[in-house]
């Protein structure tokens, strides 16, 4: 009987989940299909309502597991079958050429720097408001902090040649950079799964009316968590086309408690992230007038209430009416709502507007689930065993959930979520092992 | 002898070398005292990079080493390795974060290499002072202590047990489940919630690795985490339950009688009462601070109970005993309070029999409860049913400004059993934010609101009576017109509170209080369960209002993180501890006042300060506090940190 | 006063969260009393309601644009509608609409001419009736059969069908209201013995599929004809698919810019956005621009809902002088549309707001046609 | 529970009268060993521990002269434990200072027989040499006039001009000589068990002229400290203020030599944690431009203002002991006030509070931040 776990997806809750199963003498494979760790956290700028900096909490936890003696990291990865094996899995991952060997590269960057493509990909991890190179680390914190080369992008890839020269290939003096890299099958073989493949943002095309994808300053939450990072395209600056905003305008619910968008749940975080923003917004432009669109405040965690108090009192504006349009008048936004309170439809003008969007189940989510066997809630996230006693089992034995594919979470909840997790992991291999001693299970390389 | 000093300064690729002159800044470096050598490289963490450490530590006889790169939070255990390897003392390291604190914050190249210099100065002049240090590890007893014998606490005690470990729950009161045990249905799901803990407590009781200690409570906590020493106050279980046949007799002898508190003061009952279903064993209990013979040896003419049990069940002469249990990590589930509604007199809740709290019309509505389920007002059906939101949450006149996060849900789900039972039934909710979001939640109240509960923006100004009726006054907001709704049942939404007695464990076991007046946790995001005191956590609402989900993942988040000490058996130490120079030591006292962590004791024989070096964190606050720095912390000795000043000035 | 907890059972309005996203967008809410929101409300509320001093009642112009938004489902633009039927049943109709409704019963119009008129459009042209046997039944439209401004709209379409050798006929002088805004107005009595009219008409003739030159038909005729037995389309469906056929050619180039305004009924309702664009980018010649707020964003002409006949509480500027000034903006030398209600509102607005000489409203049945 | 009442003066002499009283604790074997002040040679009056009775001849607690605060000599002799009584006899200032090592456990009181003095201040140790010279005896002068808690003629400390406490605030046995007529009687009061080992048996109860005429003099030093201290407010006032203030600190550390609560056994500004390397001070003055020196005056005064500031008694024996004159006790007094004051604490009040450092109260708190509950 292996003790070791399987745990997929590398955000804080596969992060948490993995460090406290090997905290407890466990080995752990962590996958992730991204090139690294860090998941949606890593994009934030602030955490709500305590407005610690998002990386400088994130980053040590990473690289505690980068360092961890248990924890087996498997990036740029994907789990693409599990088979039962008695009361255990054996799982295969498919490591995806990264076209860089991990074990050469020393994350200088001088690949980056040379690619001919430099400074031309739209950035995902900026939410599409940088560039970047076809060679690339997500971040600088990046764990591990190994180049990329992107498949879809980088032209010798896609097209077998790129100029004269691999112009990477000759940058790199470590000589890291090996187009010939095939995909890789390996096996895993553990006696729990933990899946905590996340969520995916609400696409805000999604509400024609919002004129998300019409006007460049209509942004998503996760566009303006971007603007804001410090590490972010504009250095932390609240600008649009190099300007600073001075009407901002933050709609809530887009893509949430929406039957036109088959969302019918309640996302859970947009109300505080939203609040955060708010709060962001006034303090990076003191002058800025900022307006914030609900229909119901859902301030409800530890400090929230107290958060929400503190934004409306730095003179945040909410005002209850859900955002029915957005268009264009001048070279302002004209943001339509009624203000319920006063029972009449206004007009608001705005230079931003931020889109709180939702959490949505990945697409990846239906994959995962017939891969183990899950089942989906109503929602399309994972259904747990039970919905009040048992929020982190499934029906399937020896298969936990942690996090938010099990449901929209804030960071807090996906934690202790993820930690529970852990627990029935941990639990379950104490009671498997009948020797505690650690009794590791290798990578076993099927392909290359 | 002198220290000899390496240096050796890193370019992270570009990260570093983009924005500081390395070269500038080893020829500066190879100048300062003791430093024997300074080099720089493209990758000081990678495996040539080390190389180049550990060979001259070799070559050149190095004493102390300093590397200047990154956050130590990322490559100090690298390096501490390295030179351990070439057979240096691991803590003979200093870094300069010549990358976080330096090139990626500044863009200027000459002054990021001025400060690159000042950097590696400073840390030059701190490392010469370095000391060796031992890595310790203590042993740990394998076996856990749950306070609270709620959802949460039986939850994390399970889940120990079931890892292998002994798990001790002790409760305070006479039985198992705490709030839940009140409650009638679960929300979204309507499940009865007694079948649930039933079941929960059915494999608690039946657990050989759990130990349940009921009318039990814990007195003193000592030691430290993986060897924590506690001792249990533990009330004598008076009432034999291997004989006790639940018949009553002794009951209806008592002459005490009170409100009972498990039906929320809707009836009463004797200081000998029976324990509620959901708790396994049908037996009766004695509430020894209700009785008069356990307190004060009075019950005229004799303790009638006593006397009345046909089984001899029933033993009043047992005394309280102390317990000690020696465990390896300790999980608070200490739970909440419901709010006071007292404290909003302006609701009319005690002036008027038919304004009922939600947690009473729980009891109403549970088939157990005073009134077989039937949820009625002196017998009469209600018709015009009133809930009001928020009663002591959010808000500021009763000191809780925090949301307590289940009374919109709790309101919900009651307002659905009224309908269920009265589709006549007019409903009305009170509210300001509808805060329905959790998995299902929103769906509900979808669900609710088609059932033909409304709901009306505006909390309640007031509640009072006209005629026969209640009349429930409040702003409705979405037409800015005062209203005034009738009534002739108003359940106030309550919040939940810390419980009164929040500063007692807090004390006990050495645990802070957040704003809110909940326990605090270590750090709000990515540590909801840990606490500031090692080997310590948090389970449910003793640490903030939650629903029964949330309780259960965070009790099994709190049992993780208790899992990690026992499985290892060991804990690692803090190796940079603080010490005391006995011959300066004026054992004035002062740095034992400011440990956070109880680490420091005075010596009644030496008159000195002792230090325990396992429950020392190395924070340094009594170095700060002694007026003669008899006590200092190692790696930050006033000799360490005067000199980095002085390399700076 | 009203029972309005009927009407909410009616009409679902419970699952209303009083967010106000119906208000925000309607269109007219700005310059009326109207706000559906409140109406919600007010049902909710259940203290009875006066439909007296309701005039804004008659301001909605049923674009639908408040239920399309509405997060939990509701349609707030039936509730209007069904007060506007207490208020028809009441007896108290406003004197605008009494002329259209009797026209409608009894001439089968709400334009209050001859029935015997209605195949006037058609003079010359030969159509055949669809009872002699047709692929394709061709609804013309109370509006394009009689009202002079549009009734080039129909002849444009035969003429197209006839290029593109589709087998067609009209149901000549049997064809009668629809009955789309009589529902809209509240008249459910009249709505319906006009769909069960229509349909036994429509069975007896055999039709099979049909095209109609008015949206307001095809929704009505698609979505609210129950058990209806045939398909239908818009014609700017139709054509768009045998321009793709290669079954319609043009010969002619038009060297203009073009705008487009989508009906609500076609497009918000219908979400038909692509069929229209596609036929003018099909055009030669044509440089095709879309407004800023268009497709799903469009926003109402202020014809539907039987605003072509009622004056309503609002006589502030129509909706449809806001359209031609923000078509002029893309600097379009001509505004589409494929409506007669969006045509004749839009013209009406050309010449009220001075335009006429730089904006000219055509529906894209005149554009195709001129193009052939 | 203590008693009260007179002590008889056999023939005027009150001096006396305290001799024999102390006599008698020895004798008794209330305390093991007294110390109390004893004329030497040169009129000068210093602290002597008394074993053998006999040896009290000398003794005179009365004259209006302290060199030195007893407080610091107790911890001396008492700390880790004596195992023996000691009779302290003490003014108000020492006993306070007591108290305060007490809370430092820099005294252990158990061993201690507090023999508590009314004081009405005293001289600084040479005008009392010069004037005991010249008039020879003091104490009589001192003792004629406490009877209206009179002190013209007698030139007194900053300290004790500013003293408003002039009873002793605890003991186990107090002897009071102001507001009385004290050549007739001395008021006494002590501790109930002591008293019955003395066979002390109470007459009378103290007259109300004594608490007529110790309010007058408590008025009257408040508002000299007052004075002082916004004296000391004004010339410290602006930049450099302080700097001026300590412009001719020595940094001889007398002051630190001579306080009564300055407990720990090595300064850590006389350790080589804080001595400057010439390099340091070359560097230094090479970014100043001109060096003062000593360096780290201002430093050493600051650091132990920080240390005493809410434990100051305001015995002066600092200012006493400076070789410049500093004014230290006024600054003291000024700084101590008002942080006492945040922290409602007193020094030497009582045994039970603990000094601000050493307690944390959420109150404190609250202007940081942290909400109420």
């Amino acid at each position: 009987m292996p003790s070791s776990a399987l745990v997929i997806g590398g955000g804080i809750a596969g992060i948490q989940a993995a460090l406290d199963i090997a905290d407890a003498g466990f080995h752990v494979f962590l996958v992730e299909k991204e090139p690294s760790i860090g998941g949606r956290m890593s994009q934030l700028d602030k955490t709500f309502p305590t407005l610690d900096c998002s990386a400088c909490i994130l980053t040590p936890k990473m690289v505690d597991v980068s360092r961890h003696p248990d924890i087996e990291l498997l990036t740029y990865s994907e789990v693409i079958d599990v088979k039962r094996n008695g009361s255990s899995f054996r799982a295969i991952v498919r490591k995806k050429p990264r076209y860089v060997d991990i074990t050469k590269c020393t994350g200088c960057g001088s690949c980056a720097e040379a690619c001919r493509l430099r400074g031309r990909i739209a950035d995902t991890f900026n939410a599409g408001m940088g560039k970047r190179a076809a060679i690339y680390v997500p971040f600088p914190q990046a764990v591990p902090l190994k180049y990329t080369v992107d498949p879809t992008k980088c032209v010798f890839v896609t097209r077998g040649v790129c100029g004269k020269t691999q112009v990477c290939k000759e940058a790199c003096k470590a000589e890291a950079i090996d187009f010939s890299q095939k995909e890789e099958l390996v096996e895993v073989e553990a006696a729990a799964i933990v899946a905590a493949t996340g969520f995916d943002p609400f696409n805000a095309a999604l509400k024609p009316e919002l004129g998300y994808g019409v006007y460049p300053n209509v942004i998503t939450s996760l566009q303006f968590e971007r603007l804001s990072s410090a590490s972010g395209p504009t250095a932390g600056k609240i600008l649009l086309n190099g300007k600073e905003p001075e009407e901002i305008a933050f709609v809530q619910c887009v893509g949430s408690r929406d039957e036109t968008t088959g969302n019918l749940y309640c996302s859970r975080v947009c109300c505080m992230v939203t609040a955060k923003h708010a709060h962001l917004a006034k303090e990076k432009i003191h002058h800025a007038k900022v307006t914030v669109f609900y229909a119901d405040v859902r301030a409800f965690g530890k400090g929230f209430e107290e958060f929400y108090d503190r934004v409306r009192a730095e003179g945040v504006r909410y005002q209850r009416g859900y955002v029915s349009e957005i268009y264009q008048r001048g070279d302002k936004l004209v943001v339509r709502a009624e203000d319920t309170l006063i029972g009449k439809p206004t007009e608001t003008s705005a230079d931003m507007v931020v889109l709180g969007i939702g959490l949505v189940p990945r697409p990846e989510t239906n994959q995962v689930a017939g891969l183990l066997g899950l089942e989906n809630s109503s929602d399309g996230f994972l259904a747990e065993a039970h919905p009040k006693m048992r929020p982190v089992d499934t029906a399937v034995d020896g298969v936990y959930l942690a996090g938010c594919v099990q449901g929209p979470k804030d960071i807090p909840d996906t934690v202790a979520h993820a930690k529970a997790a852990a627990a029935a992991t941990i639990v379950r291999l104490r009671q498997q092992t009948t020797d505690h001693r650690l009794q590791r299970t290798d990578v076993r390389v099927l392909t290359t | 002898m002198r220290p000899r000093i390496g240096v050796y300064i890193c370019h992270c690729g570009l990260n570093i070398a983009n924005t500081v002159d390395v070269d500038a800044v080893g020829e500066f470096a190879r100048a300062l005292p003791n430093v024997i050598v300074a080099r720089h490289y493209t990758y000081m963490c990678s495996d040539p990079g080390q190389g180049l450490i550990t060979k001259d530590i070799g070559d050149l006889g190095l004493t102390h080493v300093v590397v200047a790169s990154c956050s130590p939070r990322m490559h100090e255990p690298t390096f501490r390795g390295a030179i351990q390897k070439a057979g240096l003392n691991p803590y003979c390291l200093e870094m300069a974060n010549i990358r976080e604190q330096c090139s990626w914050i500044h863009a200027d190249r000459a002054l990021a290499t001025a400060k690159a210099m000042d950097l590696v100065a400073s840390a030059v002049a701190k490392a010469g002072w370095l000391v060796p240090l031992q890595e310790r590890q203590v042993g740990v007893t394998q076996a856990a202590l749950i306070i609270g014998g709620g959802l949460a606490g039986l939850q994390a005690a399970l889940d120990i047990a079931n890892a292998g470990f002994q798990a001790f729950l002790v409760e305070k009161g006479a039985y198992l489940g705490g709030r839940a045990a009140q409650l009638n249905t679960t929300f979204p799901t309507l499940e009865r919630v007694s079948d649930l803990l039933t079941c929960l407590i059915q494999s608690i009781n039946d657990h050989p690795n759990i130990r349940v200690l009921t009318n039990a409570q814990v007195e003193k906590v000592d030691g430290f985490v993986g060897n924590f020493r506690v001792s249990v106050l533990e009330r004598p279980p008076r009432v034999d339950a291997g004989k006790c046949t639940a018949c009553g007799k002794c009951a209806d002898a008592c002459p005490v009688s009170l409100p009972d508190e498990f039906n929320a003061g809707l009836s009463s009952r004797h200081a000998i009462y029976p324990l509620p279903p959901s708790s396994e064993t049908r037996t009766f209990a004695i509430d020894d601070q209700a009785c008069t013979f356990v307190q004060d040896r009075i019950c005229q003419p004799e303790p009638r109970c006593v006397a009345v049990c046909p089984e001899n069940a029933i033993d009043l002469s047992l005394e309280e005993r102390t317990r000690e249990l020696a465990v390896g990590a300790i999980i608070v589930a200490t739970g909440a309070a419901t709010f006071d509604p007292r404290g909003k007199p302006e609701l009319g809740w005690g002036v008027y029999p038919n304004v009922i709290t939600s947690l009473q019309f729980e009891r109403l509505a549970d088939v157990n409860g005073p009134t077989g389920g039937r949820i009625e007002i002196d017998g009469k059906e209600p018709k015009e049913v009133v809930f009001i939101q928020c009663v002591g949450s959010r808000d500021q006149t009763t000191g809780n400004l925090y949301c307590s996060r289940i009374c919109c849900m709790v309101s919900a789900k009651q307002a659905h059993l009224i309908k269920e039972k009265y589709p006549d039934a007019r409903v009305t909710a009170f509210y300001a934010d509808v805060r329905t979001f959790g998995k299902g939640h929103e769906e509900f109240y979808d669900r609710v609101r088609k059932e033909g509960i409304r709901y009306r923006r505006g909390y309640v100004s007031e509640v009072y009576r006209r005629g026969d009726k209640i009349v429930v006054r409040a702003e409705d907001t979405l037409m800015q017109k005062p209203v005034e709704v009738t009534a002739d049942l108003v359940v106030l939404g309550i919040g939940q509170s810390p419980r009164p007695e929040t500063n007692e464990v807090a004390s006990l076991l050495g645990l802070t209080r957040s704003g809110d007046g909940f326990l605090a946790e270590s750090h709000p995001k990515l540590r909801p369960v840990d606490t500031m005191v090692d080997g310590v956590f948090l389970a449910g609402t003793c640490q903030g209002p939650k629903d029964i989900v949330d309780t259960l993942a965070q009790a099994r988040a709190a049992a993780s993180s208790a899992l990690a000490p026992l499985c290892r058996g060991q804990v690692k130490v803090e190796s940079a501890t603080s010490y005391v120079n006995e011959e300066l030591c004026a054992g004035c006292g002062l740095c034992a006042a400011t440990c956070a962590y109880g680490a420091l004791t005075l010596s009644e024989r030496t008159r000195r300060i002792k230090v325990n070096p396992v429950l020392c964190k190395g924070c340094g606050a009594c170095e700060a506090a002694c007026p003669s720095k008899a006590i200092q912390v190692m790696q930050s000795t006033p000799k360490q940190i005067l000199s980095q000043i002085a390399a700076l000035s | 006063m009203i029972d309005t907890e009927a009407l909410v059972e009616q009409f679902g309005l419970t699952a209303c969260i009083q967010c106000g996203k119906c208000t925000g967008g309607c269109p007219v809410s700005p310059k009326s009393a109207l706000n559906p929101r409140a109406l919600v409300y007010q049902m909710l509320r259940g203290e009875g309601f006066e439909l007296v001093s309701r005039e804004e009642l008659w301001d909605c112009t049923t674009c639908s644009t408040c239920g399309l938004r509405c997060p939990k489902g509701v349609k707030a633009v039936d509730l209007i509608i069904g007060l506007r039927g207490q208020w028809i049943e009441s007896g108290k109709i406003p004197t605008t609409l009494r002329a259209p409704l009797t026209a409608t019963l009894n001439q089968g119009n709400p334009l209050v001419l001859p029935r015997e008129d209605r195949s006037l459009w058609a003079d010359g042209l030969n159509v055949k009736n669809v009872a002699e046997g047709a692929d394709v039944a061709m609804f013309v439209c109370c509006e394009n059969a009689y009202d002079p401004r549009v009734q080039p709209m129909p002849r444009a379409l035969v003429n197209l069908l006839r290029a593109a050798q589709v087998d067609f006929g009209t149901l000549g002088l049997e064809e009668q209201c629809c009955g789309s805004e009589i529902r809209r107005l509240g008249e459910s009595g009249l709505y319906e013995y006009l769909r069960d009219d229509n349909l036994d008409k429509f069975r007896q003739a055999g039709i099979q599929k049909m095209v109609t030159t008015s949206p307001h038909c095809m929704n009505v005729f698609k979505n609210e004809y129950a058990g209806a037995g045939f398909t239908v389309e818009h014609y700017t469906q139709m054509l768009a698919r045998l321009i793709a056929e290669g079954k319609i050619k043009f010969s002619k180039r038009m060297e203009t810019v073009v705008t487009y305004q989508d009906p609500c009924f076609l497009g918000k309702q219908n979400g038909i956005y692509d069929e229209p664009r596609a036929v003018l980018k099909s055009i030669p010649g044509v440089k095709f621009v879309d407004m800023d707020r268009s497709r799903e964003r469009s926003v109402c002409c202020e014809g539907g809902g039987g605003r072509m006949w009622l004056e309503g509480t609002n006589n502030k500027v129509r909706l449809a002088n806001d359209r031609v000034a923000q078509a002029l903006e893309t600097g379009a030398k001509v505004l589409a549309t494929a409506c007669p209600f969006c045509f004749l509102t839009l013209s009406d607005a050309v010449i009220a707001t001075g335009h006429e000489n730089d904006l000219r409203v055509m529906d894209i049945l005149q554009i195709a046609n001129e193009a052939l | 529970m203590t008693l009260r009442g007179l002590w008889q003066v056999q023939g005027g002499d009150t001096l006396g009268a305290v001799r024999d009283l102390l006599q008698v604790l020895l004798e008794d074997k209330v305390v093991d060993a007294v110390l109390v002040p004893v004329k030497g040679s040169n009129h000068s009056v210093m602290p002597a521990l008394v074993k053998n009775p006999t040896r009290l001849t000398l003794a005179d607690p009365f004259a209006p002269v302290m060199a030195f605060n007893s407080a610091r000599l107790l911890s001396m002799v008492t700390r880790g434990g004596a195992g023996a009584k000691i009779g302290a006899v003490l003014r108000s200032c020492e006993i306070r200072a007591l108290v305060e090592l007490s809370k430092f456990n820099q005294v252990d009181l158990d061993d201690v027989v507090i023999i508590g003095m009314d004081c009405l201040g005293t001289l600084r140790v040479p005008d009392y040499l010069r004037t005991a010279e010249e008039r020879l005896d003091l104490t009589a002068d001192l003792l004629a006039g406490a009877k209206e808690g009179n002190t013209d003629g007698l030139d007194l400390r900053t300290a004790c001009r500013m003293c408003e406490v002039s009873t002793p605030p605890r003991a186990d046995v107090s002897i009071g000589f102001i507001g009385i007529d004290n050549a007739q009687s001395l008021l006494v009061e002590m501790r109930e068990d002591i008293a019955q080992e003395l066979q002390f048996a109470p007459e009378q109860s103290p007259s109300e002229r004594r608490a007529a005429v110790l309010a007058r003099l408590r008025a009257t030093r408040a508002a000299a400290r007052d004075a002082e201290i916004d004296q000391f407010r004004t010339c410290t006032r602006g930049q450099g203020g302080l700097a001026r203030y300590f412009a001719e600190c020595l940094e001889c550390t007398n002051c630190m030599n001579a306080c009564p609560i300055c407990y720990c056994k090595e300064c850590f500004f006389r350790t080589a944690n804080a001595e400057r390397t010439p390099r340091d001070l070359l560097r230094l003055a090479n970014r100043q431009g001109a060096l003062p020196m000593p360096v780290d005056a201002l430093l050493f005064q600051m650091t132990r203002l920080n240390h005493m500031a809410t434990s100051c008694v305001g015995c002066g024996m600092c200012e006493a002991a400076c070789p410049h004159d500093i004014p230290l006790t006024a600054m003291f007094r000024a700084v101590g006030a008002r942080v006492q004051k945040i922290f409602d604490y007193e020094p030497g009040r009582a045994l039970e509070e603990r000094p601000p450092f050493m307690e944390f109260k959420r109150e404190e708190l609250l202007e940081i931040g942290e909400p109420q509950h």
